[in-house]
C-alpha cells in the first residue's frame, strides 16, 4: 500500500487514523468498536456519537441531546450521557450557549432597535436589551420618557461590551437581558477574551478580583472580561449611580504594570481554554502565580511549550 | 418580495390525499402527463408540454473550424432561456437559484456528457470544417417539473433535426440545399429521458413520477434518473432530501426502465407521424 | 348590450351622473372632437340597463385589489398587533388582529403563518398597502368571513372567480347535486372548496380547471362527462 | 488521456497499488481552528477538505430566516492550487454552486433545524487538494464538523464513491479513475442504512448500477467506524482534559438543575 503524506500531521488531540479497510473485513473492524466502549466510559458517564441508541423510550424519557425513533432514544449529539431519574440528556462537549434564567453573560451591542438593542451574546440568536431593562441617569426609579428612545445610542451604541443578567425568555427562545444592578453596565477599561461556553462553570460569584489588580468576569456565555481593578467603594449605595461613569466611553488611566498584568492574565486563559480546562478562581490565581514565578513574560506564555507547562503543573496542583 | 410557500390546508390536503394514492390531477402516483410534442415548420424545432409546463427546444446548425484539440470533432453549446419563471424563483436577483442550477447542470450531463450526439460524425474536413449545433431551450411555463420536460424537448429537438447534405471534394466543401438533397439527420448514439421522482417525509406516502408545481414545492427530496430504453442509465442524481431506503432507490430505477421504453415508443411514433406529413409536403 | 373593445376605443358613454368601472378612463384634456371617455383593455364592453354604470369585463390572472372585494389569504407573517397577507396583489395586504369577531385586546384569534383567510377589502388605495377585515365594521358579525380550516385552494383566473360568484353559473349547483360540498370564492382568482372525501375535492377542483376560460373552457355538458370519468 | 492508463491490471491491482474494493488513508482532524464552533479536515489519499462551522448564530440576513427552524447556508471555495492545472473557480461557478446545494439540502433532514427557530448555521467548506472523491470528503467533513460542534445530528452522514471498470467494481475513486469509468458517489446513514445521497454520471448499465450501488453502502459502514472512533476520541480527550480542572460543589447541583428545568419544558 502506497501511503500519501500530504501535511504533517497534527498534534496532540487530533485523532489520526490511517487505516485502510477492505468490506471483507469490515465486520470485526465494527465489532471492535463496539467491544472498545467500555474503557471510554472513563469518569462514569458515557460518551455518546449521534445515532448511537442510549435505551428504550418506554423506561425512560427523552431530553436535550437526544431524540426518539422506533421507541428508542438516541443520542444526537457527541457529548456526555447524564441520567436524573428516568430522564436522559446528553451533554454535547463543545456548543454554543444555551442560556438559562439569572445567568451573567458578557455580550457586544450588535444593533440599535427601536426601544431596544440586540446583544451578540454567543447564544444561538441574539439576545434582546429592552431601554426598559436597563438603569437610566437620574435616578433608578425614573420613568422613561420618549426622549430617552431618542438618545438610546449614548447609553449603548454598536459594538459597545456590557455585563448582565439574563432576565427571561421570548416565545421563540431569544433571551431578554436586564442590568439593572450597579454590578452590571458597560464595561471598559480592559480586553475580552472568549473560550468555549462550557469551561466556564457556575460559581458563588462571577465578578473576581485577584490580587495583581485585575478584575474578571466570567461570564457563562464564555466571554470573559479582564480589566483593570475598580474600587469597591465606587460600586455603592444607589445614590452613588453616576451616569457620566456608567455610560463613559472613556478609559481611565492604566499604568503599565496593570496592563502588563491584564494582558497575563488574558494569556493565561487563552492557554487554558486551548487544553480545554475549565476556569475558576483558584486555578486562575495559581496559574497567575506560577507564570510569576516563571519570570518570563507575558507573551512567553504562548508558546506551546510554556504553556503545556503550566497546564501540566496546574492540573497536577489540584 | 417571494412568493410564499403554500398554505397549511393545501399542504395538509395533498399529504392527506396522497396517503389515499390520490394526486390533484386525477393521476395514479406512478403515472407521468403524457407530453404533447408539437414540431414547428422548421426541423428541431420542438415544443414540449408536460401539462401546464412548457419547455421550447431548437437546434441550429453552423459550420465552423474545430478547435485545435479535436479536430475530428464537432461540438455542441446549449442555452437556457428562463426568463418568464425568473420571477417565481426565492434567489436574489443575478444569481441562480438552486433549482435552475439544478436543472442547468442536469440538462448538461443528460444531453452532452452521456455523448447522445456523435461527435466525431459533426467533422466535415478535419482540422478545418466541423459541424456547430447550437440548442436552445425557452422555459415558457412551470407547472412542475421543468427537468423532464426541458430534457425531452432537447432531446427530441435533437432528433429531429436534419442537416444539410455536404459533400466534399478535395478541400472543397460544397453544401447542398435542403431542396437538392435530402437534409441527413444527426448520428445519435442513444435517446436518454429523464424523470424525476418526489418523495415525502411521511414514509407511508409512496413517491410520485412526474411531480406537480404543488407536490414539488411540498416534497421533502428530488430523484431524478435518466436513462435509455437500452437499460444504460445515464445520470442519477439524489441531492439530499429525505433518506430512503436502498431497496426504493432500485425500485425506482426499475420502474424508470419501464417508463423509458413506453416514452421512447411514444417519441419514435410521434417523429414518424411528422416526418411521413413533411414528405407529403415535398412531393 | 357589450361589444369587443381594445385599449384606447372611445365609449359613447353620456350621462351627467356617470360611474366608471374597471377598463375605462376619463380623457381630461380631450379637445371638443376627441372622446371624452376611453377603454384602457382590452375585453367586452359593458353597462347598465340606465347606462349610468360602464366597465370592461376581461380575463386576466393577477388581482388588482378594490374596497369591499372579498378575497382569499394567505398569512405570511405576523407582525406585532396583525398580520401580513398574501393575497395575490402586487403587495402584501395588512389584517389587524382585532378586525375580527369577538375580537378584543385581550383575545384574539391566534393565525398560524400558512393560514388562509377569507376576507374582504376595507381598504385599497394605489398608495399604500391594501387592508383586510374579517368581519363588518357596522355590525361586527363575521358574515362568513375568518379562517379557513381544512380543503383546498384551487387557484383560476380571475374571470372564472366572478362566474363562480354568478349564482346562475351552472358549476357549484351542478357538483353540489351530487355531493355535499362548501366553496368560498374570492375575488383574486383563489377558491376554497371543503367536501367530505378527498377525492370529492380532487373532483371540484378538477372541474374547476377544466371551466376556466382560461384552460379548458368546457361547457356543462362537458363537465357532466368528466364528472363520469371521476368516480364520484 | 486516460485510456492509456490501465485501471485494473491483470493482477488485480489498481493504479496507485490498490485492490478493487480497498479504501485509500483516511484520516480525520477534529482539533480547533481559529474562532469556528466546529471544524474538521479529512483526508482521503490525496483529497484534502477543510470544513468549518459557525453557529447556530443570529442570521446576518433577515430575508433568510425561518420561523420554525435554522436556515442551513453552504459555501465551498475551492483553492485554486487544489488541482494540477491552476485556475482559479469563481463563485459563481455553476458546478461549485451544484456542490454547494448538494451539502445544504444533504444536511438539511439531517440536522434537527427546529430546535434553532430563526437562527442560521453556515458551513464553509474549503477544498485543498483534489484526486478524486471530492463530494464524498466534503459530505464526511461536513458531518464531522457539525458534530464537532455540537449541532443535533439525527445521524452520521457517510459517503462513498465507486466505480465500474469493464464489469468489476471499484471503491474510492482517484482523480484519474473518475475520469475514465463510470462513477457513482453514494452516502448514507449507518443507523438505518439509508441512502440520503446518490450521484451518478455517465453511462451504466442498470445491473452494474445496482452492484456498485451496494457495495458504496457497505463501504459507508467502514467509513462511519472511522468516523466514529475520531468523533469518541476527541469527545473523551475533551472530558479527560476537563476533568483535569477542579470539581467545584457547585457543578453537580446545577446539573440536577437543568434536569429539571428540562423537564418542566417537555
Amino acid at each position: 500500500m502506497i501511503t500519501f503524506t500530504s501535511f504533517p500531521v497534527p498534534a496532540d488531540d487530533t485523532y489520526n487514523g490511517a487505516h485502510s479497510h477492505h468490506p471483507d473485513v469490515s465486520e470485526d473492524v465494527l465489532m471492535d468498536l463496539d467491544d472498545d466502549q467500555d474503557p471510554l466510559e472513563a469518569g462514569g458517564s458515557k460518551l455518546t456519537y449521534p445515532g448511537e441508541s442510549l435505551t428504550s423510550s418506554q423506561a425512560y424519557m427523552r431530553g436535550h441531546g437526544t431524540y426518539v425513533e422506533n421507541e428508542e432514544v438516541i443520542a444526537s449529539v457527541a457529548g456526555t450521557m447524564e441520567r436524573v431519574n428516568k430522564l436522559v440528556t446528553v451533554r454535547a462537549v463543545r456548543t454554543r450557549y444555551n442560556p438559562e434564567v439569572g445567568d451573567l453573560v458578557v455580550g457586544r451591542i450588535t444593533e440599535v432597535q427601536p426601544r431596544r438593542w440586540k446583544v451578540d451574546a454567543n447564544s444561538r440568536q441574539d439576545a434582546v436589551l429592552m431601554l426598559s431593562s436597563v438603569n437610566l441617569p437620574g435616578g433608578v426609579q425614573r420613568r422613561k420618557l420618549e426622549s430617552d428612545e431618542l438618545q438610546m445610542r449614548t447609553f449603548f451604541e454598536e459594538g459597545d461590551l456590557l455585563v448582565a443578567e439574563v432576565q427571561a425568555f421570548f416565545s421563540d427562545g431569544a433571551m431578554s437581558l436586564h442590568t439593572r444592578s450597579l454590578k452590571y453596565g458597560k464595561l471598559r477599561n480592559g480586553q475580552l477574551v472568549t473560550v468555549p461556553p462550557v469551561l466556564v462553570r457556575r460559581l458563588k460569584s462571577h465578578f473576581i478580583a485577584l490580587p495583581c489588580g485585575v478584575d474578571l468576569i466570567l461570564g457563562l456565555n464564555g466571554y470573559i472580561w479582564v480589566s483593570k481593578h475598580v474600587k469597591a467603594s465606587d460600586q455603592e449605595g444607589e445614590e452613588g449611580f453616576d451616569a457620566e461613569a456608567v455610560y463613559s466611553n472613556q478609559n481611565d488611566y492604566i499604568d503599565d504594570l496593570t496592563r502588563i498584568a491584564i494582558s497575563r492574565v488574558t494569556n493565561i486563559i487563552r492557554v487554558l481554554a486551548a487544553h480545554f480546562v475549565p476556569l475558576t478562581d483558584t486555578l486562575l490565581l495559581e496559574a497567575y502565580e506560577w507564570t510569576v514565578d516563571q519570570e518570563g513574560g507575558a507573551k512567553d506564555l504562548l508558546q506551546e511549550d510554556v504553556g503545556d507547562a503550566l497546564v501540566a503543573t496546574i492540573t497536577a496542583r489540584l | 418580495m417571494r412568493p410564499p410557500s403554500p398554505s397549511i390546508p393545501e399542504k395538509e390536503f395533498l399529504v392527506a390525499s396522497l396517503k389515499e394514492s390520490l394526486r390533484l390531477d386525477g393521476r395514479l402516483p406512478l403515472e407521468t402527463r403524457t407530453p404533447i410534442l408539437t414540431f414547428g415548420p422548421e426541423l428541431g424545432w420542438v415544443e414540449c408540454a408536460l401539462g401546464k409546463t412548457r419547455v421550447v427546444a431548437e437546434v441550429e446548425g453552423k459550420m465552423v473550424k474545430p478547435t485545435p484539440e479535436r479536430p475530428f470533432e464537432g461540438s455542441s453549446r446549449y442555452t437556457r432561456r428562463y426568463r418568464p419563471w425568473r420571477r417565481a424563483s426565492t434567489s436574489p436577483v443575478g444569481r441562480a437559484s438552486d433549482e435552475e442550477v439544478t436543472i442547468t447542470r442536469m440538462l448538461d450531463k443528460v444531453l452532452r456528457r452521456s455523448d447522445a450526439v456523435d461527435k466525431e460524425s459533426l467533422c466535415i474536413l478535419a482540422g478545418q470544417r466541423v459541424w456547430h449545433l447550437r440548442l436552445t431551450l425557452h422555459f415558457l411555463s412551470d407547472a412542475g417539473n421543468m427537468l423532464d420536460c426541458a430534457c425531452l424537448a432537447g432531446i427530441v429537438a435533437l432528433k429531429h433535426f436534419r442537416r444539410p447534405d455536404v459533400e466534399v471534394i478535395g478541400d472543397e466543401v460544397t453544401v447542398h440545399e435542403p431542396t437538392e438533397r435530402a437534409p441527413i439527420p444527426l448520428a445519435i448514439h442513444h435517446t436518454p429521458f429523464c424523470f424525476t421522482f418526489a418523495f415525502f417525509p411521511d414514509p407511508s406516502i409512496p413517491p410520485v413520477i412526474d411531480p406537480s408545481q404543488l407536490e414539488q414545492r411540498l416534497s421533502a427530496g428530488l430523484l431524478s434518473v435518466a436513462l435509455n430504453a437500452q437499460r444504460e442509465l445515464c445520470v442519477v442524481q439524489k441531492l439530499g432530501g429525505v433518506p430512503l431506503d436502498p431497496d426504493d432507490v432500485l425500485k425506482i430505477v426499475s420502474v424508470a426502465v419501464q417508463k423509458a421504453k413506453e416514452l421512447n415508443n411514444v417519441v419514435d411514433a410521434r417523429l414518424r407521424e411528422d416526418w411521413e406529413a413533411r414528405k407529403v409536403e415535398v412531393t | 348590450m357589450s361589444a369587443t373593445v381594445l385599449p384606447g376605443t372611445g365609449v359613447p358613454a353620456q350621462r351627467v351622473n356617470l360611474k366608471l368601472g374597471p377598463g375605462l378612463l376619463q380623457n381630461r384634456d380631450a379637445n371638443e372632437a376627441g372622446p371624452s371617455i376611453i377603454t384602457t383593455r382590452a375585453g367586452t364592453l359593458n353597462h347598465s340597463a340606465n347606462g349610468s354604470r360602464w366597465w370592461v369585463e376581461s380575463n386576466s390572472r393577477r388581482y388588482v385589489p378594490a374596497p369591499q372585494e372579498s378575497v382569499i389569504g394567505v398569512i405570511v407573517q405576523r407582525v406585532g398587533e396583525g398580520y401580513r397577507v398574501d393575497i395575490g396583489s402586487a403587495h402584501y395586504a395588512s389584517l389587524d388582529s382585532l378586525a375580527f369577531e369577538g375580537a378584543t385586546k385581550r383575545n384574539k384569534p391566534n393565525l398560524k403563518v400558512g393560514s388562509l383567510v377569507y376576507a374582504r377589502v376595507s381598504l385599497a388605495h394605489k398608495d399604500m398597502e391594501p387592508e383586510l377585515e374579517c368581519f363588518d365594521a357596522q355590525t361586527r358579525k363575521s358574515e362568513g368571513f375568518g379562517e379557513l380550516k381544512g380543503g383546498f385552494l384551487v387557484k383560476c383566473s380571475l374571470k372564472m372567480c366572478r362566474d363562480l360568484l354568478d349564482p346562475k353559473h351552472f358549476l357549484l349547483p351542478l357538483l353540489g347535486a351530487r355531493f355535499p360540498l362548501e366553496a368560498a370564492v374570492g375575488m383574486n382568482g383563489r377558491v376554497w372548496v371543503s367536501a367530505k372525501e378527498p377525492r370529492q375535492i380532487i373532483a371540484i377542483s378538477r372541474c374547476i380547471e377544466a371551466v376556466d376560460p382560461d384552460g379548458g373552457g368546457l361547457d356543462e355538458a362537458g363537465v357532466k362527462a368528466l364528472l363520469g370519468t371521476l368516480d364520484v | 488521456m486516460g485510456s492509456r492508463v490501465e485501471i485494473l491490471n491483470d493482477g488485480g491491482f489498481r493504479s496507485d497499488g490498490r485492490r478493487q474494493f480497498e479504501l485509500r488513508d483516511m484520516t480525520i482532524d477534529l482539533s480547533q481552528q481559529g474562532q469556528a464552533d466546529g471544524c474538521a479536515v479529512v483526508t482521503h489519499g490525496l483529497t484534502q477538505v477543510l470544513v468549518s462551522v459557525f453557529g447556530p448564530r443570529e442570521a446576518k440576513m433577515r430575508s433568510q430566516t425561518m420561523h420554525d427552524r435554522a436556515n442551513i447556508s453552504v459555501e465551498v471555495n475551492v483553492a485554486a492550487f487544489s488541482t494540477g492545472e491552476r485556475r482559479k473557480r469563481t463563485r459563481g461557478d455553476k458546478r461549485i454552486l451544484e456542490l454547494a446545494a448538494t451539502i445544504k439540502s444533504t444536511f438539511e433532514p439531517v440536522v434537527q433545524t427546529n430546535l434553532y427557530p430563526r437562527s442560521q448555521i453556515d458551513v464553509y467548506v474549503q477544498v485543498l487538494q483534489q484526486d478524486g472523491g471530492l463530494l464524498q470528503a466534503c459530505i464526511n467533513a461536513t458531518t464531522l464538523a457539525l458534530v464537532n460542534a455540537g449541532i443535533p445530528l439525527l445521524d452520521f452522514v457517510c459517503a462513498v464513491s465507486g466505480g465500474v471498470h469493464s464489469t468489476s467494481p471499484l471503491l474510492d475513486l482517484t482523480l484519474l479513475e473518475e475520469n475514465d469509468i463510470p462513477n457513482v458517489t453514494v452516502a448514507m446513514m449507518p443507523k438505518t442504512g439509508k441512502v440520503t445521497l446518490v450521484t451518478m454520471e455517465t453511462r451504466l448499465h442498470v445491473d452494474r448500477f445496482e452492484e456498485i450501488f451496494r457495495l458504496a453502502g457497505d463501504a459507508g459502514k467502514v467509513i462511519h467506524g472511522e468516523m466514529k472512533n475520531a468523533v469518541r476520541s476527541r469527545t473523551s480527550a475533551l472530558v479527560a482534559a476537563m476533568g483535569s480542572g477542579p470539581r467545584v460543589g457547585g457543578v453537580d447541583v446545577a446539573a440536577d438543575k437543568d434536569g429539571d428545568d428540562r423537564m418542566n419544558e417537555y
